[in-house]
């Protein structure tokens, strides 16, 4: 298993109720099956999934791409800086 | 590829935004122009504009906004200002110093909330679309989000920008 | 036409300018964006530049300025500021804030000399243009000269717009 | 006759050695009367009369502009501030 931390804002965070998750994943995991297991164990983020972003390691990050050991993730709305 | 002595500043603040000091970090002695753009937090917005909150988006009525309330991914958004920067050189060789400033926190209409400035020897060398292209990117891949709070209550102001892989 | 609290500042001044002070002269409530051309005395002029002054044509090389002398038929100066205003209200409706202001006197290599800024609600609605149109026009039709000091001697950097009837 | 002033700048006040003339001219003379009378009566100036840019109270005159009665007149290169 991957013990990673996942960093919350904006939208993400207010419906989470906390900044960040601390979570274990399969091996070779990938941003989808992540999103899916967020949506599984934490009902209130589970709309957000199909329109969150996400990065790794502070690059954004797809679908298909797999989540490696110790990474650090985030998920929020598309930004509105400026 | 350019010299080294060709400055890159970015940063996130809590503080006022200073925009003599700001210009003064990116003027070498080979500069003599360069393009700015600031923005700030509006008050008022016109009813021409459609709204950009569902919630908010009755036609033909003003809103007023009491203040924004900025936050940031802040490492993550300091490297994707790096990368903004790294376009702007890519694109406009000349351009000599580049900074990119976003504050956050709790802001006030007529606050200066984001300042991208762009030097060159001329004028005629990109400074306007480099800035202009500077402050368009920002808004598109730099992790920063803000809450809009007025007398309607408080909405998060959502992006449209879905970056693309490499981005 | 344009609403009279829409500000236009213009100034020609021997101080220090300012670009936070001004602004935040011309930000208004409804103003959500600024784009501020700033020009800088070069202290540094690379040789890819053909000289302005026939004296320094020498292709091939660079040359130094010790200081720029400034000097403005101020009344007249002031009038064409003003209809450089104008021009960009009417070429521009949605621009609500222009700052216009050049420096004079004895001016030193990194010194900003001369700001134009415009603000609108919104940056697509023209700003960018707005301002490099109005640096544009300030350097063909307002009456300012400069004299540039450095190693070879001091000349008189000549202008080439001549004026047309009705500016 | 026509009293007035030329309020002279840049490379026309170096050449002349002084910052204005007080002039009298012919009552209904032109621009272009002007700059001869100044080329004939200031030698130094004769040169630049064929590239001098005239302002008569503060707007742009040209050749065949009438000077009027007491006019503020101003005469420079081709401009160079920013």
């Amino acid at each position: 298993m991957n013990h990673i931390k996942v960093l919350l804002f904006a939208t993400l965070r207010d419906r989470a109720g906390t900044k960040s998750l601390e979570m274990e994943i399969p091996d070779r995991a990938t941003v989808q099956g992540l999103k899916d297991q967020i949506g599984r164990d934490y009902p209130n983020l589970k709309e957000a999934m199909g329109t969150v972003l996400i990065s790794i390691n502070r690059e954004y990050a797809f679908d298909e791409a797999i989540v490696p050991q110790n990474a650090e993730v985030a998920m929020f709305p598309p930004v509105s800086g400026g | 590829m350019q010299p080294s002595n060709f400055p890159t500043f970015f940063s996130i603040t809590e503080s006022e935004l200073d925009l003599n000091d700001l210009l003064a970090k990116i003027t070498l002695p080979s500069t003599g122009a360069a393009a700015i753009f600031a923005g700030m937090v509006r008050g008022e917005t016109s009813r021409w504009r459609r709204g950009r909150h569902p919630a908010q988006a009755k036609r033909g009525e003003a809103h007023e906004t009491a203040f924004l309330e900025y936050e940031a991914y802040v490492p993550m958004a300091e490297a994707k200002m790096k990368q903004v920067a790294e376009e702007i050189r890519e694109r406009w060789p000349s351009i000599e110093g580049i900074a990119i400033v976003q504050r956050i926190g709790k802001l006030y209409p007529q606050t200066p909330t984001v300042l991208i400035a762009c030097t060159a020897a001329h004028r005629d060398t990109g400074v306007f679309d480099a800035a202009r292209y500077g402050i368009d990117r920002l808004k598109e891949i730099v992790p920063i989000w803000k809450k809009e709070v007025g007398p309607n209550g408080e909405f998060w102001v959502e992006g449209e920008y879905i970056p693309k892989p490499g981005e």
